[in-house]
């Protein structure tokens, strides 16, 4: 399966299909329905220095092709997740990257330089654009000199794999990837989620308790191509595709585009085992395309 | 738990807008316990994109049966399936009752569609233990009984049974019932809220089985939180429920 | 049908329902499925001083409860418009709105002056946020600065209805319509399509010849409302709310979350009757929930 | 032009993965061109978005019919229907062939299901024009010539038929049609290319019926330009199409 195997900056990722932030907890439960020694890799539910209980319910709703999310960074913290999550997740052979959710500069640092001495981690993903906080998440996103500061703080800290997650509400993602790589990033990961509302028009209350959430799913799909396509034709920086995906032809055009690695988000928690189930499809295409290693798909759009 | 593609054996409007879908699995039939629910994909397609989450209403050798009404796009899609078509299930998840628990007699309390996990529950009670069950709905069309044994019945308009609220009912007959008594509950949220108010204050143990939104209903995508009774965080209803002691939670 | 009257300035809309520009083209076609007489209004495609070709096939790609398009603006241009197409729009009881898109702040400013004159046109839509053409568009609706320009420019030479229909691809969409605030406009329309982009992964080409499009659909709903949220939040201009309308829910939504008027666009390539079918039913909600006049929706969201 | 809710008559696989349906209308019956064609919702929500485009494949009494291949999900959804269903269609929609211009023979050109078009127009054409009949295919299992008369065939494999593409084979036999000819053509771009360069060069006169990406089907939305023969500017393939002459526009 060498076809498949991906490397950013030292870290030989198995193959590019890799699980998404918030999207399968810390393995525990998805594990069951997707092999995790089968993929790339996992990124954990973003992790803040405390636990964090979230948001009160009603946190998602479905929308056309898509659903909005506003969990608010629930999450067990990163001690308890050091203590009782990450040996489970150590067990299996797949690459663990960390996904990091702050309200500081300073506590990204800080989560990142606890996190950093365990050998089971193999990379972090600071989390600049999470759109259902009220502190850190957005804000930073939307700020140049917020994500320069955060990113190489964090690379201060750490020598491993560092991956910035960037937000799609801005008006040009690649001005970010380029902070990004100017400030010591490794890679970055695009999409986030795309800010959206539902309304109760009976009741004429947000369904959401935070009012607005996250879009996901394969609504995005287009946009979040487009981000990838941007970063790529501005900034030589490796990308990790990431916007409703739920096909091996996504995972094929997400790399095309411009993604070194993709990941799959809302598509597990409608089909949990499309993560590991989908490799035989990816290494067919290779095969029948005669493209001798995966990566080389990686940018090869033609443009006009 | 796992995701099966089953074949529908049978599919009936048992009620106008409201189903008994049977699906055929042994997998199903031999691991589920009543309260327990299934997610379903009820097209092959992103619409709609999430799975349904629906109780086990019965089990009946290796048939599962669900009780559906017809809600929205989703159920609809669902209540135009024909015996024979395949369908994508998933399940079983969530914890169920707990009928083996310490009591004489066992109390339905159901509104509306909440009969739906009562079947299979009824089946799975001790034969020695006497049950009493009470069903209200809005009017005598939109009662639903399928199932359903001993029952006594409530309409907000009168049209069937007792007027007003199933828990009025149950406060008016509860004299009549003997025994250290367990309430399995199934319903509307203000009817569960009013129904735990009441057995709380005269000490009554009370399940109840809860609804809300879910994306993925086993626990990855933390979409369905309910609060804890001590507010210090939240339950999933998905995995921690969806049948909780009514103690457990905020309702 | 007073209960559906909605006033924006001076205009008094018969309800709240206009179509949306490049959805209707100069209105030949839909009258022939929706009575004209029946809507609020109708925005004409985009138009430009002089008529522009468009852009080369491929210029539509569905995709998950929406679709890209690429038209590039394809228009008759501003002479032919008042020649041809004006005769026949002022036949109907409906309001006119002008849709102009342009290359330079002169231009738009050149077009307005041109059809200003024109009795039967009244208001104009600036649309500053085309994602399809080199020129013009989307380098405008990024740039405050540039909306400010155009829209006082605009203004100094009608004063007619001016609304400015913003661009979905920015951080802070309510700066934007603050900005057309302080420079004279008198609404803003929200949202135009958001960039999005589809890749043939056998060819590898993009589906599109202008690489990218504009998405647009029931996948972009929750993304609109949140954007009319957003804006009625922060600025005190009404809001012409834009995006993914299919259902008269949809409508009473958009307005719950701050719109004035709504404009329907992709429905009208599926269900062409929508427009005017939808009449009875907004009417029969406002009864039902015994509401006086629509437009007392508006903004009526309860928030937290 | 209308949109009606009409009901599915029938619904065959003439050939594997083939499908022949067959609506009743009145109102398309009694207004419809061969060469026109209908823009179909498949199914009545969200998914798939867009209406799909498909030539009327014949007219009989009161019953439109369609010839269409399973290609992608909206084509699947349609050939899961049944009769008896509801199919939302709207149309006729643009301008089908010209048969009663000034020739004297008939000449059929069709690759793969580009014959859909051509029973229609078969009863149309005045029975004392001989016509000849071409079909091509990739090989015989995706020969479709449904509903077509006096036909030679060409396989690119030669499994049936001439060996090479449809073009070619009518090369071949041009030479055996007497009289003015006038050529009806349907297929992928790839053929009716290298057709009309041939039928350009020898002076045939040639109508093609062209396929792109459609979103409303009528003329609003300027989504299916093709290129006028002038490059001065395009023309739409849903309103001043799908029937072109050759010469109109740049295939
Ligand atoms: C554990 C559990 C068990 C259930 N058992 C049954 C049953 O046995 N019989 C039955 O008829 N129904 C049952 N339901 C409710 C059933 O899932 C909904 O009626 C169904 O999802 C409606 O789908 P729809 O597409 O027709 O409706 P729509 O309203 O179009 O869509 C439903 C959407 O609304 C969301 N949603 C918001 N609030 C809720 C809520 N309180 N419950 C469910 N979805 C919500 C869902 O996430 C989903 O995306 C159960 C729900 C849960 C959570
Ligand atoms: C005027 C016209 C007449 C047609 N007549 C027939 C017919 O009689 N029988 C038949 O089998 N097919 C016919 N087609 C083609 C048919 O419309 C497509 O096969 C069908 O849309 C496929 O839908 P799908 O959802 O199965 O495929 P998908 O590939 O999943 O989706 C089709 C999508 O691709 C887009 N698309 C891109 N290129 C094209 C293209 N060249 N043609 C059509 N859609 C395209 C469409 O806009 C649509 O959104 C015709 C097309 C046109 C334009
Ligand atoms: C329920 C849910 C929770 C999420 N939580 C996080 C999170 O904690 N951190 C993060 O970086 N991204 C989070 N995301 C975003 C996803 O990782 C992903 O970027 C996004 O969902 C787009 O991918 P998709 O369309 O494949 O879902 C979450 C998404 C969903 C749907
Ligand atoms: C095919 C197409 C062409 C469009 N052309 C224009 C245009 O010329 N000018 C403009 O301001 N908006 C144009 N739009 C954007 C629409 O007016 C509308 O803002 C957008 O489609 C979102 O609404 P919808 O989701 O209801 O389609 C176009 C949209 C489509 C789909
Ligand atoms: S529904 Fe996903 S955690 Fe409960
Ligand atoms: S398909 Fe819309 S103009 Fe032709």
């Amino acid at each position: 399966m060498k076809e498949l195997a991906v490397k950013i900056k030292d870290v030989e990722f198995k193959n590019p299909v890799l699980l998404a932030s918030g999207t399968v907890g810390y393995g525990d439960e998805i594990a069951r329905f997707c092999d995790l020694n089968q993929i790339g890799g996992i990124v954990t539910k973003s992790l803040s220095l405390r636990p964090r209980k979230g948001n009160p319910p009603q946190r998602i709703v479905e929308t056309a092709s898509g659903m909005l999310n506003a969990i608010g960074l629930a999450n067990v913290g990163v001690d308890e997740f050091v203590k009782n999550k990450l040996p489970n997740l150590a067990k299996y052979d797949t690459k663990v990257i960390c996904n990091i959710a702050a309200s500081s500069p300073e506590e990204y640092v800080e989560c990142t330089r606890i996190l950093t001495t365990e050998k089971e981690i193999d990379g972090f993903e600071i989390n600049v654009s999470c759109p259902n906080v009220k502190d850190g998440g957005l804000e930073f996103g939307n700020n140049i000199d917020a994500v320069k500061r955060v990113t190489s703080g964090v690379r201060n800290v750490t020598d491993k794999l560092l991956i910035v997650k960037l937000s799609p509400n801005v008006a040009r993602i690649s001005d970010f990837a380029r902070a990004v790589k100017e400030s010591g990033g490794d890679a970055v990961s695009a999409i986030n989620t795309l800010v959206g509302t539902a309304i109760d028009i009976y009741t004429r209350r947000p369904k959401l308790f935070n009012i607005t959430g996250g879009l996901s799913g394969p609504a995005i799909k287009p946009v979040a191509l487009a981000k990838v396509l941007e970063i790529k034709r501005n900034v030589d920086i490796p990308v990790i595709g990431i916007g409703g995906i739920t096909t091996w032809q996504d995972i094929i055009e997400f790399m095309i585009a411009g993604a070194s690695c993709i990941q799959l988000g809302t598509i597990n928690f409608i089909s949990p085992d499309f993560g590991s189930g989908v490799i035989p499809d990816l290494l067919n295409f290779c095969n029948e395309n005669k493209i001798e290693n995966i990566s080389h798909l990686t940018g090869s759009v033609l443009l006009p | 738990m796992h995701i099966e593609q089953t074949k529908i054996v049978s599919i009936k409007e048992v009620q106008s807008h409201t189903f008994l879908l049977s699906i055929q699995s042994e997998y199903f039939a031999g691991t589920t316990n009543p309260g327990q629910f299934f997610n379903i994909k009820v097209s092959d397609n992103n619409f709609p994109l999430l799975r349904r989450p629906f109780s086990v209403c019965d089990v009946d050798g290796d048939i599962i049966s669900f009780l559906f009404d017809v809600h929205g796009e989703g159920t609809k899609i669902l209540s135009k399936k024909k015996p024979g078509d395949d369908l994508d299930v998933f399940g079983p998840l969530g914890n169920g009752f707990n009928y083996s628990s310490d009591f004489q007699t066992a109390i339905i309390v159901a509104g509306g569609l909440g009969v739906a996990p009562f079947p299979f529950l009824l089946k799975k009670i001790p034969a020695d233990k006497p049950v009493f069950s009470f069903v209200g709905a809005r009017n005598s069309n939109q009662l639903i009984t399928y199932g359903i044994k001993n029952t006594k019945l409530s309409t907000d308009d009168g049209s069937a049974g007792f007027r007003g609220n199933v828990v009025q009912l149950l406060k008016n007959e509860i004299h009549n019932i003997n025994g250290v008594k367990k309430i399995f509950a199934c319903g509307p949220n203000v009817m569960l809220r009013s129904l735990v108010e009441w057995t709380t204050s005269i000490g009554i143990e009370t399940e109840i089985s809860v609804e809300c939104a879910m994306a993925c209903g086993f626990g990855i995508c933390q979409g369905c939180p309910t609060e804890k009774s001590d507010k210090s965080g939240y339950l999933l209803v998905c995995k921690d429920g969806p049948v909780f002691n009514s103690q457990e939670i905020v309702i």
